[in-house]
């Protein structure tokens, strides 16, 4: 359940920069990668608290958002797809190599200081704590979200994702506007990574990897993009049904790969779109 | 050209060259429109009209030669920094935000004069901004269609929103590239009653085919040929110029 | 031959035709002329069904060949040469000529005879089409056009852009090409040209046809010329 | 040393023309078709897959070698037929779509398979000497058969009518449509050439790597980053930048970590693609680009300073 919270952060944050702005990111891992080590490292060989570590985990990724962003957003359509894998490729060889500092493959185990928040005491070792931690921060992320589509600047990400052409003319630089939506979905991106090597307790440079990026892309799509409650729909449902199918055929990716391919054959809007498809 | 660059010229263009490869586009165009005239711009396929208002609106750099708006040099500007300065242009292909309504379409075009966007303020809290759009809607006749998806607009009230959004950016400068492209002849007549309701008092540059349109609207005529600047004047003179004849007869 | 009868054709939503109706007839040479952007290219595309008609009917001896898929119908025998020539620019011109032939292989007295019309084109034969000048790539593209022995030839604007002394030659072509037997459907912004070769010239103006009539007919309605070609109103 | 040197370049090679091949594939169909196929990866994996299974039943290599490729061919014709056609003209749908294909293949590939690698034995088993190591000589086999698959495709573009539809179709769409070529017969069988380069290059991969059902990933990325910094659709920019990268990787990895090799070669990727978005390799300014902006025709080529952007838009998640 944890687990599904953690995927839900990572798929929302993913569908800022896809749904909203329309830019079709496979870098994302990099820093749901990050975001993990900007958790492990500081409690490992600095001794800070879960807190700082989580805070660190947005802060971190969102600064390498700003580097990683700056160039890519100036390519658009598959140049743009393309240079977020290679980001999110170097990240994964640098993680592997730097074993020193990531520990490699194999990750770095900790365990996460409890979070002592006055008269109340947080403590990740415990699995219900945790779920509870996840939860405040998801559902606290989710708001922020869909606080901000809803927003002025909301209006300009989607009017870039509409008719780029048409709100550069009007007077938006969308240079800057695409790179500030790259920040904040990198920076949730970390956070969704951060809360992931909490609840597991470990880190490691697989996270980095660009495939699983995949795992935002393929739940925003099922659920639906460019709506909230989409990709919190398709992570729910997929991460369930691969919950169940693995008991029974251990054929997750087939069934997942399939429901993809379905999906963006018959309902290219998504859960999201036949639900609403019925409604009228 | 007799009237130079008097205090009532807005927007000049000095020998302003454009080449594509080795195309010469645009070829060495002076240009200048005085504040508050509809000056329109005509002239066969290819002679260069929308590569002109391109050069304007910052989508293309000229190759050489001066760009002034209100006597400042915005030649080398980015689209966004010149639609600020007071440049607001409409596109010969629609371009609108077609997922959009037509309510959010003007409200993003409203909106994009302010500098600041709080992300965790609603949107529909500005009510400067919200005043403005349906000020803008009542003016384009779209109020009835606000909460309408913009791609299922007829394509007459489609290029009258086009007009809607450049004017929502209360522009100083407003760019037409022919408004009437893929309209029959009884929806061109209804358009242009429309805009001359919208366009009253505004400083307009106007590419048309539609002649009857031209005639209708503008104020002064610059005919460009094969990049160049063939001639420029009154509806009238242009209308009994032998030069302007040939190029459009080939006679 | 081919009758376009009240075809409606958009370009997303805009309507570019709207009802055009049209004949041209077995070993005619028709014109279409009319202002920029009234509907003459979208015409020819809509033949070619490049851009689906909407409404009405485009038959061609006899047969609906808006229902066809658009590869189909040059198969049918109506041969197409777009505005803007284009060839393909990476190809040789041997290549750009053999590639029209989709059923076969170039047939060499065909081919000789296009180097009839147009000898120039034999000296480029293994040019890159890209490297040719504007009047050679026409020439070309009128060749690989004729090279699969259509029974109508569609024509965008073949003298657009071209030396004075080019435009003539051009003319004279198109005359000798549509005198041996193939029916031409010539769109041309030279009223000039139109006058000197066609027997029978429609104008177009908004997407319709709205006047036709033999070249000296024209040559007298001073006030359509006028109205529908010139820059009076 | 030099015996290492030796071993690195010949390696290159043979390693570069391998991908030569893998990225001749992913070109063609991007060229055409203009889809980024994620799945290409996973269908060379097939090819090395398919080729150990008929190995198992034959014993045979060659035989694998001819029969895995078409095998994978037919698969390519099913998924263009069956999936990708429909959506064919939204590339940002497409890459979403092979991404899944890539993934259910990958599964299945596991399911059936096993997680575990295998290794095909060298049909050939002679060696011969290099400096003072011996050298196999199954790997230079294997360089000179993607020689001459290469020279293959070469004829089959340049002296078939179907590779000269092919080039027709690559460069001007529309009129190829208008001269009568079956562009959606084109698209197809584009596909299952792309599709049966990749299984053969991994069927020729086979012997010299282990055979399992993650081997396309990093393949695929390899094969992303040559095909880019070649240009996209310029074919013999990918066979040079192939052998290139693989000979500098090759030759690196003696003198260097090989992952710091992969970091420099990523970002020397990124470089590329920033300055020069249209490849190495490929002449700044085509004809196409020059055209002028009149032109009512619709240019494959597009600007990159300023983008008209179909792809960005084509992927709206609203109907339109």
């Amino acid at each position: 359940m944890t687990e599904i919270l953690v995927w839900v952060l990572f798929a929302i944050s993913f569908d800022l920069i896809f749904g909203y702005t329309g830019l079709l990111s496979f870098g994302q891992a990099l820093f749901f990668g990050l975001g993990g080590y900007a958790v492990a490292i500081p409690i490992l060989k600095l001794g800070a608290g879960t807190g700082t570590g989580l805070l660190l985990s947005v802060l971190i990724p969102a600064l390498f958002a700003v580097i990683v962003g700056y160039f890519s957003v100036k390519l658009s359509g598959i140049h743009f797809v393309i240079i977020t894998i290679i980001f999110a490729l170097i990240g994964s060889t640098l993680g592997e190599t730097w074993a020193w500092l990531t520990g490699g493959a194999d990750g770095l185990v900790f365990t996460a200081p409890p979070i002592e928040l006055g008269f109340f005491q947080l403590d990740p070792a415990d699995i219900k704590s945790t779920y509870y931690l996840v939860l405040t921060v998801t559902a606290l992320s989710y708001l922020f979200l869909s606080r901000l589509v809803r927003s002025p600047l909301g209006k300009v990400f989607v009017a870039i994702r509409e008719n780029e052409e048409r709100a550069r003319l009007i007077g938006y630089d969308v240079q800057f506007h695409k790179l500030l939506s790259f920040v904040i979905a990198g920076g949730l991106s970390g956070l969704a990574g951060g809360l992931y090597t909490v609840a597991l307790k470990y880190a490691s440079a697989t996270f980095l990897h660009w495939s699983i990026s995949g795992h935002a892309v393929v739940y925003a799509i099922v659920g639906g993009g460019g709506t909230l409650i989409g990709p919190v729909l398709g992570a729910g449902l997929i991460m369930s049904l691969e919950h169940y199918l693995v008991n029974l055929l251990q054929a997750t990716d087939l069934v997942v790969g399939a429901v993809l391919v379905s999906m963006l054959l018959f309902a290219p809007r998504g859960i999201i779109g036949i639900l609403q498809g019925r409604r009228k | 050209m007799a009237e130079g660059i008097g205090s009532g010229v807005i927007l000049n263009l000095a020998k302003v060259s454009k080449s594509f490869g080795g195309l010469m586009a645009v070829n060495y165009v002076n240009l200048s429109v005085r504040k508050g005239e509809l000056r329109a711009l005509i002239g066969p396929n290819g002679a260069g009209k929308t590569t002109l208002l391109n050069l304007i609106t910052g989508i293309h750099t000229a190759t050489s030669g001066k760009v002034l708006f209100k006597g400042e040099d915005i030649t080398r500007l980015s689209p966004d920094r010149i639609s600020r300065k007071g440049i607001s242009r409409t596109l010969q292909v629609t371009s609108l935000f077609p997922g959009l309504t037509v309510y959010d379409n003007v409200w993003a075009a409203v909106q994009s004069r302010k500098t600041f966007f709080n992300p965790f303020v609603r949107a529909e809290r500005w009510a400067d901004v919200r005043e403005k759009t349906e000020a803008m809607l009542e003016l384009t006749g779209l109020s009835g269609k606000a909460q309408t998806v913009c791609s299922e607009l007829s394509y007459g009230d489609q290029r009258i929103l086009e007009m809607g959004i450049a004017l929502s950016t209360e522009p100083d400068l407003l760019l037409l590239d022919e408004p009437t492209a893929g309209l029959s002849t009884q929806e061109s007549i209804g358009l242009v009653k429309r805009m001359r309701a919208l366009l009253s008092g505004r400083t307009i540059l106007l590419v048309e085919h539609d002649m009857g349109v031209v005639m209708e609207l503008s104020d002064r005529i610059t005919v460009l040929h094969y990049g160049e600047v063939l001639a420029e004047g009154s509806p009238s003179e242009i209308m009994e110029s032998e030069e302007v004849r040939k190029v459009y007869l080939g006679t | 031959m081919l009758i376009l009868k009240d075809v409606d054709c958009f370009y997303g939503k805009g309507q570019v035709l709207n009802g055009t109706s049209l004949e041209v007839g077995e070993g005619e040479l028709v014109g279409l002329v009319g202002r920029n952007g009234v509907g003459k290219t979208t015409t020819l595309k809509a033949v070619m069904g490049l851009i689906p008609a909407k409404n009405g009917s485009v038959r061609f001896c006899g047969r609906n060949i808006a229902e066809l898929p658009p590869y189909q119908v040059p198969r049918m025998g109506i041969s197409y040469v777009p505005q803007g020539r284009h060839l393909f620019p990476k190809l040789t011109v041997r290549e750009n000529l053999e590639i029209a032939c989709v059923e076969g292989k170039a047939d060499s007295a065909r081919m000789e005879e296009i180097f009839g019309y147009f000898p120039r084109v034999k000296e480029r034969l293994t040019q890159k089409a890209g490297t040719l000048s504007g009047g050679e790539q026409q020439m070309v593209a009128i060749g690989r056009a004729l090279i699969a022995s259509p029974r109508l030839i569609l024509l965008d604007e073949p003298t657009e852009g071209l030396m004075p002394l080019l435009v003539q030659s051009i003319a004279e072509s198109v005359k000798a090409i549509n005198e041996k037997g193939t029916s031409i459907l010539l769109v041309e912004q030279n009223l000039k040209i139109l006058k000197e070769i066609c027997r029978r010239i429609y104008i177009m103006e908004k997407g319709a046809i709205v006047y036709e009539g033999t070249s000296s007919e024209i040559d007298a309605a001073m006030d359509v010329q006028e109205r529908y070609l010139s820059v009076k109103v | 040393m030099a015996s290492n040197l030796a071993v690195a370049i010949v390696n290159g090679i043979v390693w570069g023309l391998i991908m030569a091949l893998i990225a001749l594939g992913l070109n063609l169909i991007f060229g055409l078709l203009h889809i980024i196929n994620m799945a290409h990866g996973a269908l060379y994996m097939l090819g090395a897959v398919a080729a150990w299974y008929f190995i198992e039943l034959t014993g045979n290599y060659w035989l694998a070698l001819a029969a895995a490729p078409i095998l994978v061919g037919g698969i390519g014709l099913a998924l263009e037929r069956g999936l990708l056609r429909t959506i064919e003209d939204k590339p940002l749908v497409t890459i979403i779509c092979t991404f899944g294909i890539m993934l259910a293949l990958q599964q299945l590939v596991l399911m059936y398979f096993g997680g575990t690698a295998r290794r095909i034995a060298l049909p050939v088993a002679a060696r011969f000497p290099l400096f003072d190591l011996q050298y196999p000589a199954m790997r230079v086999i294997i360089a000179a058969i993607s020689v001459v698959v290469m020279g293959g495709l070469w004829l089959f573009l340049n002296k078939t009518r179907y590779g000269l539809w092919m080039r027709g179709v690559v460069q001007d769409r529309e009129m190829a449509v208008a001269l009568g070529i079956p562009v959606h017969k084109v698209y197809m069988w584009t596909f299952v050439l792309g599709s049966f380069l990749a299984a053969f290059s991994g069927v020729l991969a086979a012997p010299i790597v282990s055979v399992d059902f993650m081997m396309g990933r990093e393949i695929l990325i390899m094969a992303f980053i040559i095909v880019i910094v070649g240009g996209l659709g310029t074919l013999w920019g990918s066979v040079v930048t192939a052998v290139m990268i693989s000979l500098i990787q090759g030759v690196g990895s003696i003198f260097v970590v090989p992952s710091t090799a992969t970091v420099f070669s990523l970002g020397f990727m990124i470089l590329v693609l920033l300055v020069r978005p249209q490849g190495l390799l490929r002449a700044p300014c085509s004809r196409t680009r020059e055209r002028g902006p009149g032109s009512s025709w619709r240019s494959a080529a597009s600007s990159r300073r300023w983008p008209r952007s179909p792809s960005s838009r084509t992927f709206s998640t609203r109907p339109s």
